[in-house]
């Protein structure tokens, strides 16, 4: 059981904590460490940065442009950019539909959409739920039909994705779509790219409880999408889906920013000297140690050749529950001025309440994380996942 | 009786579509909804018959909060009927009739001024002052509905003693400061700045006015309890009805096991919480030696069972739970409010263990 | 809504104060009050003692001899007992068998049996689970066939049954046998009593973690029943069985006795003057006075005639939490100590170790508890049955 | 390989049944089986190659009770080896060698006596006297296997600084008074009537001897942690068995999402406690700063899941679970031990937030 890095861990974790300090956009910085909500266009310079250093790819291979990082690097740079406060990389190009590509997709779509990914040229956004599928998603209705025109093959999509993360600044998006209905329903399932700016596409804001818009329903009404956009095989797109599921353990525990966060958190509770939240915190603290040398773990398996897989549920959930005792812990440590919320942007500098600065982040942030137990699989399916493949029930 | 009228009309006249368009429009409530409210006689029934009211109690306010947080009612009748009216009936202000019976008819709003920034729940530590000429200097915070006030009461401390005094808002020297509070209401940061008032705006001193404090804020703590009280039953109706009806894998969620717990402890938590309103209003109704106690046990429990069962039905609707446009994530925003005011659940549970 | 008591209500509470000051044996209240356990001549003279003042029959209709009593009035009693420590009263011929044996049984029976039970003449004990059987009652095996002998009726029982409360004790047994294998499981089910001292009984001591001998396995080898011991009709018993399981809710939720208890635990807690337990206490002391107005809402259905039902599920798991909880609080407040245990008997007065009293005590309650979640249908059928029948699912 | 031999020695010599052999005996553990430890070299793998050990750590130490917790070993290894042992080891004792050289050998049983009545786990804090003619007089608490031991350590004070004094049990003024212990162990209450000592008693003064006391009990709550933490994943897999060959309502009760989502947490907290374990066992191995930190982080994590996982495993274990002739129970019992030794968790976490 290794849970220690080695020297020349040591020296990459040296490095990223160089280009946090010199080269992670100021601007950005400022923002996130006032508690100030970032921008489309800050989110953008962030990622836009990361790919001048050559780290956007940082789950590819090396030969599509990506880092080839091993597990323990990948796990060093998440948590540094965590412990600095930065917004999480945004996952659907590069974490998602990146490794999609290039290992379904063919030369030509290799082509077209990888090097735009690594730059950040295009945004991505994730069309799998739909209303009324939840955590069922294969169950998924968005139709594609195949058609036939003047020899130009496309498909004709109509349907619902929702829950889609910032498709109000998409580019592109990923979809799971159904091209046969007659066999068992994870049969019948394609994987599609399809452009933002198709005719027929209308993206209908979510306002969650939060206050924000974050998410969104996307509608096709008619879509047309050239056959080229079709990944892999059509009736596959459950497969690919699967991989991508599988694929995507990355930062999945939060371990960085949830230990930034406790830092603050037990700042502010020494402050008011209240025995009650110092207790709470040091709870959380264990806990979070004990996450953090979870994740160590199973990374050391994956070094090691084994593939810890379902496992990996444990880190969502403790990692979800995490963020949202933290947040908890905030607004209890409001007292009093948790009644007030101006929303998610803030009261804006010219009309500061009296209270604490945190009270009005920590309620947001309170609010918004009750999404983290419930998408990516809730944590009650990944308790069933857990129960199916640790416990063999 | 009383129960059936309040559910009727929040049927009828509030569902969530109507509340919500309050919630947006530019206006903190609705005034023509506060003027039925007065038809109905709710403005008028906390208050003693001697003031002008109906005369009723605890009993009858707890049934009404109770109904209005399970439809998650803003109008601002805590601050105004509750906790300024409620004051003023007990007080032996000579002018309090006149004020009362506008308050009855819905033409005023008056709120109470009882919070400062560093007081932290002690409401008897007062820095605002009254000097020997009736100068008033300070700041309060959280002034609930402020903004729409037509009439401030406010602690204060001659440097001997605690006072209450009232005086109209539009003063020389009143600045009020609005925002909106998580549960889509309003409250208010207030500061007096050499504000000139005279004897006849002095509500209470000393013994009296610290007693005026007590017994409002317990009163109006009971009240938020009861809306808690509601919050928990409507949590747990609203999540059996929506797993009942929400298909995944072909059979509705309501068919898991795991979810048929939880809401079985939903239930069960609504009813505990329901017994301790039920002791805690009876005891206020009897003006009972042990109030305050009973009133803090039931607010240090509904502000951690309140909170988990509104999570915990956030979590079962999914999706769903967390958008703004379901009523559910809006009773988890309620259920923070109401912990965050007069002493959150770790503070009351340490006023019944010490 | 009334959870107030009537005048006549606190005049019986005081003459069950009174009854308890000078009636109640004086050599049990001693033992009870320093926490040493009691032996069996103890709790027959405490029974005896309840017969004497006509109070046995606490749940009967007075045409059986018993006391009528309305249900706030059966709460009173059980909450004053529980509040002057006195030990449970034995639900197995009063609470159980003998309400089956007036509402079913024939009236021979009726006399046999009747005024042993109210006069504390026979120790009964229940034949319901078996090894294997558990929660799904219903499945039981122990096999009942009726032979009829120079004209002598009579069943041949085999089997065995078990966490049978003091078997070692009792002069009778009721017990679920199974009489017909045909149909399905609920059917075929009769309702026999069987006399201790019949030639083929066995009774197994089962020691549980506390130590105690309190339940056994009660082995039947071809033991000779006479048919007359049969309630009401064969095939029946599933019925009788249910019946009895709704009558069943004296007590259920041992609010007084929790009291008592929470109230010894509160003294020594502010004696050691620690935060966490003080806080610890008042959470629970919240929870009880919940549980015992929930109890009186409950008493208050019945008494204008609703049937609460199910609803008493919820004494059941909130009561035994509420007992469980509060003993393992006395653990954590006898710190180092909780680490010695001399088993349920205590150290006997030659031989005290330094430590508190409640150390040991404390401890006993501890692991003897543990079973509260478990019989009685456990905590999580209770939860299932709340499920079908509050729920609707 | 350490891990295996353990496993494999416990498989083939310590059953439960083996287990209970010797709990119902008249003896309070078995010295054959003390003999194998000693032939293993379990007795002397901790110490130092300079006292006549293997010169193995808190690793090997860590590793050896995680499979003791799993088989519910009750050899006084905590008491003779790493409370006793390893204060000689770290000593500067003079003596020191040819007292572990008997522990090795399996010979010699010591027993540290650390706690008074009245010092609630602050064990620096001693009223046991040494006068300056070295008699001792006092009493100590819960002194693991002391009925047993040879010889005591013990800790007093000359009214200036803390000392530790070793001698025989036989030696005049010494009484003993042995109990049973929760987890069917043995411990001893012993006082002193002006025992006579002399120089060569003495094993540290002043600094070394509150650095003995500290290292000391942080080793052995490390090694009562770590099987606590086999404990944890016992309960979890023999409940998992359990669940899956007991059938109700005709399939096995595994089949139950309820169930099968208590022993998924179960599964959790054993996974995250062994997290805490691998840290802290690192942590002390390479003495660092921060070893009290952690082994006091993962002492509060264990204490209370350690107990939620065996109350849990008993309660799934329904009637066997409470049964003294089924090993679940014993988990339990366990666990309540753990978690009064030497700080409960409430204590520990304290220690942590301050």
């Amino acid at each position: 059981m290794d849970i220690n890095f080695s020297k020349e861990d040591i020296a990459f974790r040296d490095e990223v904590r160089d280009w946090l300090a010199n080269d992670y956009p100021k601007h950005v910085k400022e923002k996130t460490d006032s508690g100030i909500t970032i921008s489309k266009q800050d989110l953008v310079d962030f990622h836009k940065a990361l790919s001048k250093k050559g780290w956007m790819g940082y789950n590819w291979p090396t030969e599509y442009g990506g880092t080839g990082w091993s597990a323990s690097k990948l796990y060093i740079f998440n948590k540094e950019l965590g412990l600095a406060g930065c917004p999480p990389i945004l996952p659907f190009g590069v974490g998602m539909v990146g490794p999609v590509i290039y290992t379904f997709g063919n030369d030509e779509q290799k082509e077209t959409f990888l090097p735009d990914i690594l730059n950040f040229n295009t945004w991505w956004c994730q069309g799998y739920s739909e209303p009324g599928s939840g955590s069922d998603l294969a169950s998924l209705k968005t139709k594609a039909v195949k058609r036939n025109d003047l020899d130009e093959e496309y498909y004709v999509v109509n349907g619902a994705k929702t829950w889609t993360t910032l498709a109000q600044n998409a580019d592109w998006i990923f979809c799971l779509v159904r091209t046969d209905s007659s066999g068992i329903k994870q049969e019948g399932i394609s994987f599609l790219l399809i452009d933002m700016k198709s005719p027929g596409i209308e993206v209908k804001p979510i306002i969650t409880i939060d206050g924000d818009h974050e998410v969104n329903t996307v509608f096709f009404s008619d879509v047309k999408v050239p056959a080229k956009n079709l990944i892999g095989e059509e009736g596959k797109g459950w497969t690919y889906a699967k991989f991508l599921l599988a694929h995507e353990r990355f930062g999945i525990a939060a371990v960085g920013s949830s230990m930034r966060e406790l830092d603050r958190l037990k700042k502010i509770v020494n402050d008011i000297d209240n025995d009650d939240l110092r207790k709470k915190v040091g709870e959380l603290e264990v806990s979070l140690s004990a996450l953090e040398i979870t994740e160590l773990r199973l990374l050391s398996e994956l070094e090691n050749g084994g593939h810890p897989g379902a496992e990996s549920s444990i880190l969502k959930i403790k990692g979800t529950e995490m963020q949202q005792k933290i947040s908890e812990l905030f607004v209890e440590a409001s007292g009093e001025y948790a009644l007030m919320y101006p929303g998610p942007h803030g009261y804006g500098s010219n009309d500061k309440p009296a209270g604490p600065d945190y009270a009005a982040n920590g309620l947001s942030a309170f609010l918004n994380l009750r999404k983290t137990s419930i998408y990516g699989g809730s944590n009650e399916i990944q308790k069933n996942i857990l129960s199916k493949f640790v416990l063999g029930v | 009786m009383l129960r059936e009228q309040i559910q009727k009309f929040c049927e009828s006249e509030y569902d969530f579509y109507k509340r919500e368009d309050i919630v947006k429009s530019s206006e903190d409530f609705d005034s023509n909804v506060w003027k039925l409210f007065a038809e109905q006689g709710w403005l008028s029934m906390a208050f003693s018959e001697d003031s002008g009211g109906l005369g009723f109690g605890a009993i009858e306010l707890s049934i009404l909060f109770e109904e209005f947080g399970k439809s998650l009612v803003i109008e601002p009748y805590l601050a105004t009927v509750v906790l300024s009216g409620s004051l003023l009936d007990k007080s032996s202000y000579p002018h309090k009739n006149e004020l009362i019976e506008q308050i009855c008819i819905g033409d005023m709003h008056i709120s109470f001024a009882y919070a400062e920034a560093s007081n932290s729940y002690d409401y008897l530590s007062v820095n605002t002052s009254l000097d020997s000429k009736n100068v008033l200097n300070g700041t309060k915070t959280l002034v609930l509905n402020g903004g729409n006030a037509n009439k401030i009461i406010s602690t204060c401390t001659d440097g001997n003693e605690l006072k209450i005094v009232i005086f109209d808002t539009n003063t020389n020297g009143v600045s009020i400061n609005s925002f909106s509070t998580v549960d889509g209401q309003s409250c208010a940061e207030i500061s007096f700045e050499n504000v000139q008032l005279d004897d006849k705006n002095i509500i209470a001193s000393g013994e009296e006015a610290i007693e005026l404090v007590n017994k409002t804020i317990n009163l109006a703590t009971l009240c938020i309890c009861a809306e808690a009280v509601g919050c928990m039953e409507s949590c747990y109706t609203k999540t059996l009805e929506y797993t009942k009806g929400r298909e995944q894998f072909g059979q509705p969620i309501s068919s898991f096991q795991v979810l048929q717990h939880r809401m079985v402890d939903m239930f069960i938590e609504s009813e505990l919480a329901k017994s301790l309103l039920i002791k805690a209003m009876l005891e206020v109704n009897n003006n009972s030696e042990d109030m305050t106690k009973h009133v803090s046990a039931l607010k240090s429990y509904i502000g951690k069972a309140g909170k988990i069962s509104a999570q915990d039905a956030v979590q079962m609707h999914g999706g769903m739970g967390v958008s703004e446009e379901m009523m559910i994530g809006h009773y988890l925003k309620k259920m923070i409010s109401i912990d965050a005011l007069f002493g959150n659940s770790d503070f009351h549970l340490k006023n019944i263990s010490n």
